[in-house]
């Protein structure tokens, strides 16, 4: 058993716990400190697949921003933990469950076909130095320019709207139901 | 497996130091004695009678703050891949292009600050 | 054939493990009570395709995929900025986290 | 983790070094900062236990251990004491990433009836490649204890100073981050030994095809970035929490912030993991602006070639240049935390709307200038 | 690969303009400024139309062509329709006509609208009109030109009615755009017609299918299709029946008169026919009917042209009348001629138009030339411009009308499709035109002022509506002489060639049957002298008539009035056209729509589409269960979904 071998399994069990984790703790809370456990977690995988530069972005974008901001708003809300997690309905629950299952069933069948089983392993030794880096950079400013210029104006009109959103007043007329 | 000296280390690091830490409350918390106390289990509000809810009014700025900076980490980390690469563009000549490609990221960015502050959404009162 | 699959390491393992991840997420946006949790289930269906990439990337020898994660890590900051803003906008309001509540905004 | 049980030792012994090392500077470091702020304030400080009261940090030490375990009822115990523990982890998992020391060479030696080596240790936790980014990714994390902290108090004026402490944090982390790129910029590189490398030898300029060498200066980032390195030493205060930006610890607004509730040996931890971050934000400066380990004027071969002059022995060479080296940078280390200690009794406290305004307003477009200023530069001079 | 360029900045550049004017130039540039601007991009469009014309001199001969393909347009089965654009002999012309004097009457437009309101607007339109034009006339199939064809319609529209707060003149714009629509019924029924025969609608494609000897059949796709694409013509062409429209269209400003109603729109139609003229050279019983029509709209239109007292309708029934001349030579034939006459009429048509502008503008925006008389004084260069433009239009040599309407009238006589009765025909309408124009001088420059001196201060134009008068006065001189006659040319000093013939030749298909007579010219030569003497003789002698009538003894029209009474009223109200349209036509029509509505629409129609409804309003009903607004039963569809897809996918 190699390193990396050893370190796949080891890192497969953490992050399929967390998830777990972010489904069943009844407090939103806990899920989100599970759901940063996942994301870094996927950020360690991404390393080991030598996507050193994504796996440093996921921690600083995924765990550094957008959960702490999540856990913000739920210290904001504050949330206690809940008696019932799950939505009510017997009935649909085990409609959604089976049908996840059945999609389940159907992934795992085309990974199976498309990758003959576990047949495909990777070729070569991932880089890890600077260079994959260089090369995706170089990529992103030729290649995909239009499309990091226009995220950037996506970004900038999130910014503009999470600003107008926050100013609302929550006008509209829903009736408040149990 | 050069590459995963790193993670490994990361991984051993983290263990290590998560254990010290817990290892050494652990300790501390069998050492010392613990004298029960209804009022000093209370919240300490500098001796001001508590005051029950913790779920005070928060200011909405907090979570604006949060998104913001979500907004403009995103875009500083567009902006590390070109830094890197930029002494290549500009070693093959093509320095101008990847400045002009970044220039325009950055006037949205800017544009974005700017409205930002002329909108007064990072005013604290 | 299954100590092999444990002792070697290729591109289905990582498939596999992301489609776990994937309907673990999808199992906490169709059941969750708190919109707030389905909305990190989100993040989280969002991860695990993100996983697929990069180990396509990888098995492909191309940066590509290592760019389209990029791009999708972008749109769902995006996403989960506006979301988390249009709840804070309803809790305002309302008071209130649960998913069935949002059948009652419409009108 | 290495090829042999030899490599995984050293390797293994060095992590856990730098880690027991930043630990227990945190003592010296309080003591120092008593006795510096004393000193500015005409006073004497700590200076009955032991010679210049130095064995105070040992009392402080067992007091802390031996201090009451106390839990508030309304505390959520799991964040409550999680907290101070994970206060720990980000500090030290960027400053292992951190090169203090040239890169040792040993080669093959006899020990233990077998032939060992050849190794290469480099005088780091883990060199990882795009260590800019570990760095980066590794203090996001800080936002968490203090956020879990606040949280599991069950105390408002925990949760304020948390709320307060994380904003602040990630606000000037947006400033930090675009200083840090004008120093990517300059090196194009994400690796920090890459950088302190390339801070080698005296200063020298290149600007239209003609190049100009100012041999009495040494060729350190400062020169490439001074507004740079200004901002970089500003968020760095901020992001470690310390004056004048200490506002989530403002006592006469919030109590004691974010640990309000806590006390004793929990409470040592948090203070481990800011006088951590200090040292890391210390650290990072010397890396990018003031040539990392290289000792001025002398380049690492020059200081391997003087040893040799009287040691025989390659692999010893080596280990005592790599330790002369990693001295050079402690020295730099200690002056800037010498400057955090001293900003701090100097500077009065911020008020958070100001603080938020200058973050936001002021230190952000200065960032983005610098960017912008200099990248200009560097595609007009080529 | 460079041509391509030329072509694509000579078609876009006034689209650009259009846009920029259009987009950024509301409320915000004056008249300066936007004028400026769409002067630039048409002439930016001009000098690479001029490129692409001296490109194509430097050319071999043999079929001289440059064209550029962008993109495939239309692509369904059959029918592939590719973007292309051609400059070759044919089209050369017309650019240079279109964006030529088009400039120029953006220069023109500068100094007369200026002071508009929607000035902006204005030149945006006119920019959009030029890009139109130039699509209709370089597109190399007709799908394309029916493209530009109804662009410039669309401009047209848009610019009589531009002061469309005066309902008068917004209605105008309605009869123009809804006449010009049966015409382009008819054309759209024709190109399926041809369509259906040739598979194909590309002219190139077209001609390699023409049969080779005429179709003498009325029933043949061939005749029945070029019938409705020339009732398409007689719509954007203002000819019988459809021609109503364009008197009406002169409440449009008058520099958009100058170049949609007089140079270059009303010709689509004849360039249309010359463009297709191995079509309907082929196509015999089509001609005679365009012959006929086009002779019989010269003697209308001249006749009504006696009695108008506006000085624009005037010169709107004149270009019907020039319109019908250019028809008949098409008719006869003589399609060189028809786009020498084309050519010239846009020249010596827009000075008129242009100068008449300049009056009104000096009048102070009076029409009428009752109210006029005496301008020569206080208009000179107008005046003088004005006079180049008269001597073309009635024909005096040296003059560019001279030329090309007597290479008509000779043509009609010879040609073996022509017949002495379109001569004679062509003649009297010369004479008439002669006559109306003399008038119209007589009234306008010469003889007594007999507006109100106190209220009316006619002045001179600024220079920038000058320099178009002088340069188009200029080409009404010289236009004529691309296309001097044999049998002139033989007795000139330096034997000048018909520049336009040999120009054309082997883009044009003479009708087959002409071909034989040709031959022998030069035993005709007395009898063209003698023609040519007869028509230009009988011009003058009616010019010298109306100068008697109006400035000697003006009292003679008002007995003649008198004395005519009945068949003046006629001629005077315009033969009564717009009222018998107005009277058999539109009120029939108006009836059966009523009564459709009421019988067919909401009995029947109504009836189908509320059961419709009602069976949309069940089905919405029972899907309403479905939607339950809960978010994750949407999600949970959502997988559903994705779970049958993947499943159909692996199923087969």
């Amino acid at each position: 058993m190699t390193a990396e071998v050893f370190l796949f399994w080891f890192l497969a069990i953490v992050t399929v716990v967390s998830a777990l984790g972010v489904l069943f703790m009844p407090n939103p809370i806990y899920s989100a400190f599970s759901l940063i456990m996942t994301m870094i977690g996927v950020s360690a995988l991404f390393a080991l697949l030598g996507a050193y530069f994504l796996a440093g972005v996921q921690v600083i974008v995924y765990a550094g921003a957008v959960l702490v901001l999540f856990v913000m708003v739920m210290m904001l809300f504050d949330l206690k933990s809940e008696i019932k997690a799950f939505t009510k309905g017997t009935l649909g629950g085990v409609f959604k469950i089976g049908s996840v299952a059945v999609l389940a069933g159907l992934i795992l069948s085309a990974i199976m076909v498309t990758t003959q089983g576990v047949a495909i392993k990777f070729q070569g030794q991932a880089d890890f130095g600077m260079q994959p880096t260089r090369l995706l950079g170089n990529k992103l400013f030729t290649q995909y320019v239009i499309i990091f210029e226009i995220l950037g104006a996506l970004l900038l009109v999130v910014a503009v709207g999470a600003v107008a959103l926050s100013r609302s007043k929550g006008g509209t007329h829903a009736r408040r139901i149990d | 497996m050069g590459g995963c000296v790193p993670l490994y280390a990361v991984i051993f690091i983290t263990i290590f130091v998560t254990l010290f830490g817990a290892l050494l409350l652990f300790a501390a918390s069998k050492v010392g004695k613990v004298y029960k106390d209804k009022v000093k289990d209370e919240t300490y509000e500098c001796g001001i009678a508590v005051q029950d809810k913790v779920d005070t009014k928060i200011s909405i700025k907090f979570y604006l703050t949060a998104i913001l900076f979500i907004i403009f980490d995103i875009e500083i980390i567009f902006m590390y891949p070109w830094a890197a690469t930029y002494k290549e563009f500009i070693a093959s000549g093509n320095g101008l292009y990847s400045l002009g490609a970044m220039g325009i990221f950055m006037g949205v960015f800017i544009f974005g600050l700017w409205w930002e502050i002329k909108s007064k959404a990072l005013e604290w009162e | 054939m299954l100590a092999e699959s444990i002792s070697e390491i290729g591109l289905g393992h990582f498939l596999v493990l992301s489609m776990i991840l994937f309907i673990t997420g999808m199992l906490g946006v169709l059941l969750r009570k708190n919109i707030l949790t389905v909305l990190m289930s989100i993040e989280l269906m969002l991860n695990a395709i993100n996983l697929s990439f990069v180990a396509y990337a990888r098995s492909l020898n191309q940066l590509d995929g290592q760019i389209i994660v990029f791009f999708i890590m972008t749109i769902a900051a995006a996403e989960a900025g506006v979301g988390l803003a249009l709840v804070v906008a309803v809790f305002k309001r309302f008071k209130e986290v649960n998913i069935r509540f949002f059948e009652h905004l419409k009108g | 983790m290495g090829s042999d049980i030899f490599e995984v030792t050293v390797n293994a012994l060095k992590l856990v070094t730098i880690f027991l090392v930043m630990v227990s500077l945190v003592p010296s470091l309080v003591w120092l900062e008593r006795r510096g702020a004393a000193f500015i304030q005409d006073r004497l400080g700590p200076n009955r236990v032991g010679p210049l009261g130095l064995t105070q940090l040992a009392a402080d030490a067992v007091k802390f251990i031996f201090k009451e375990e106390f839990v508030p009822a309304k505390a959520i115990k799991f964040m409550f004491y999680g907290a101070p523990v994970f206060a720990l982890l980000p500090a030290s998992l960027a400053l292992c990433a951190l090169p203090l020391g040239p890169i040792i060479n040993i080669i093959p030696f006899e020990a233990f009836g077998q032939t060992w080596g050849p190794y290469i240790f480099s005088i780091q936790g883990y060199e990882a490649s795009l260590g800019i980014l570990f760095v980066l990714a590794a203090s996001s994390l800080a936002v968490y204890p203090i956020l879990m902290a606040g949280w599991g108090s069950g105390n408002k004026y925990s949760l304020f100073g948390a709320l307060r402490g994380s904003s602040q944090i990630i606000s000037y982390e947006l400033a930090m981050g675009l200083a840090i790129l004008g120093v990517i910029l300059i090196f194009g590189t994400f690796n920090l030994n890459e950088m302190v490398t390339a801070q080698n030898g005296p200063l020298s300029f290149s600007a239209f095809d003609y190049s100009m060498t100012l041999s009495f200066l040494p060729n350190w980032g400062i020169f490439y970035q001074p507004i740079g390195a200004f901002l970089f030493l500003a968020a760095a205060f901020a992001e470690s929490n310390r004056l004048p930006f200490d506002l989530p610890e403002g006592e006469s607004e919030l109590v004691a912030g974010f640990h309000t509730e806590y006390g004793g040996l929990k409470m040592n931890l948090f203070f481990i993991g800011e006088y951590g971050h200090m040292i890391v934000a210390s650290a990072l400066m010397v890396i990018f602006y003031f040539g990392g380990y290289l000792i001025p004027g002398v380049s690492p071969e020059q200081v391997t070639q003087f040893l040799s002059g009287f040691i025989d022995s390659q692999n010893m060479t080596a280990v005592l240049s790599g330790l002369i080296h990693l001295g050079a940078f402690s020295i730099k280390v200690f002056i800037f935390l010498w400057i955090f200690i001293h900003v701090r009794w100097s500077l009065p406290r911020f008020r958070y709307d100001q603080l938020m305004e200058l973050g936001w307003k002021t230190m952000l477009p200065w960032a983005l200038g610098n960017l912008i200023l200099t990248a200009v530069i560097m595609a007009a001079i080529h | 690969m460079t041509n391509e360029y030329f072509i694509a900045i000579m078609l876009l550049s006034p689209l650009v303009g259009f846009l920029i004017n259009g987009i950024f130039g509301r409320g915000r540039w004056g008249g300066y400024t936007s004028g400026a601007i769409a002067t630039f991009f048409a002439l930016t469009s001009f000098a690479s139309a001029a490129y692409l014309v001296f490109g194509l001199t430097e050319l071999a001969d043999g079929p001289r062509i440059i064209s550029a393909t962008f993109f495939d347009w239309i692509t369904v089965d059959e029918l592939k329709i590719p973007a292309r654009f051609v400059v070759d002999p044919i089209s050369a012309i017309m650019v240079l006509v279109v964006t030529g004097v088009g400039t120029l009457i953006h220069l023109f437009s500068i100094g007369y609208m200026h002071e508009d309101r929607g000035v902006t607007k204005y030149f945006s339109y006119l920019n959009f009109f030029l890009f139109n034009m130039l699509v209709l006339v370089t597109g190399d199939s007709l799908p394309i030109m029916f493209v530009g064809w109804e662009g410039v319609g669309l401009a047209s529209y848009l610019l009589i009615g531009f002061w469309f707060n005066d309902e008068e003149k917004a209605t105008a714009g309605m009869k123009a755009f809804i006449t010009n629509r049966i015409g382009d019924a008819a054309f759209i029924i024709g190109m399926f017609i041809l369509f259906f025969h040739f598979g194909t609608l590309e002219f190139e494609k077209i001609n390699s299918l023409v049969p080779v000897g005429p179709t003498l059949s009325w029933l043949s796709p061939l005749t029945l299709g070029t019938l409705l694409l020339f009732i398409g013509a007689t719509g954007k062409s203002a000819q019988i029946p459809l021609y109503v429209w364009l008197p009406d269209a002169m409440a449009g400003p008058t520099p958009v008169s100058a170049l949609i109603h007089a140079a270059t729109m009303v010709t689509a139609g004849v360039y249309m026919i010359v463009r297709l003229s191995f079509l309907f050279a082929a196509a015999p019983y089509t001609l005679m009917v365009i012959a006929i029509i086009g002779a019989l709209t010269v003697v209308l239109a001249a006749t009504i042209g006696l009695a108008q007292w506006d000085i624009k309708k005037v010169l709107a029934y004149s270009t019907v009348s020039q319109l019908g001349y250019m028809f008949l030579a098409c008719g006869v034939g003589a399609f060189g001629a028809a786009l020498f006459h084309l050519m010239t009429h846009a020249f010596f048509k827009a000075l008129m138009f242009l100068g008449s502008g300049s009056v009104i503008h000096g009048m102070h925006h009076e029409q009428d030339m009752r109210r006029m008389g005496g301008l020569k004084k206080y208009l000179p260069i107008t005046y003088f411009t004005f006079l180049a433009g008269w001597l073309a239009i009635i024909g005096m040599p040296p003059f560019a009308g001279f030329f090309s309407k007597d290479e008509i009238l000779w043509q009609s006589f010879s040609s073996s499709n022509g017949h002495w009765i379109f001569w004679a025909i062509g003649v009297l309408g010369a004479t008439l035109t002669s006559f109306y124009m003399t008038r119209l001088m007589a009234l306008t420059f010469w003889g007594q002022e007999r507006f109100d001196k106190k209220h009316h201060h006619p002045h001179e134009s600024p220079y920038s509506m000058l320099i178009p008068l002088i340069a188009l006065a200029v080409l009404s001189i010289v236009g004529g002489w691309l296309g001097i006659p044999h049998v002139i040319s033989e007795v000139l000093p330096a034997h000048p060639a018909n520049v336009l013939e040999h120009w054309l030749e082997g883009s044009l298909v003479h009708p087959i049957a002409a071909t034989a007579v040709d031959g022998g010219h030069a035993d005709h030569a007395a009898l063209e002298w003698g023609l040519m003497g007869l028509s230009v003789g009988l011009a003058l002698l009616s010019a010298v008539t109306a100068y008697v009538f109006y400035i000697v003894k003006p009292e003679i029209p008002k007995l003649l009035v008198q004395k005519l009474g009945q068949a003046y009223e006629l001629v005077f109200n315009k033969y009564y056209v717009d009222e018998i349209y107005q009277r058999y036509i539109l009120n029939p029509l108006v009836k059966a729509s009523e009564d459709l509505w009421l019988y067919v629409d909401v009995r029947i129609i109504d009836k189908l589409t509320y059961v419709l409804t009602d069976m949309s309003i069940g089905t919405g009903k029972m899907s309403k269960a479905m939607q339950t607004g809960n978010i994750q039963t949407y999600a949970l569809y959502i997988v559903m979904g994705v779970a049958i897809i993947l499943t159909i996918f692996f199923g087969v």
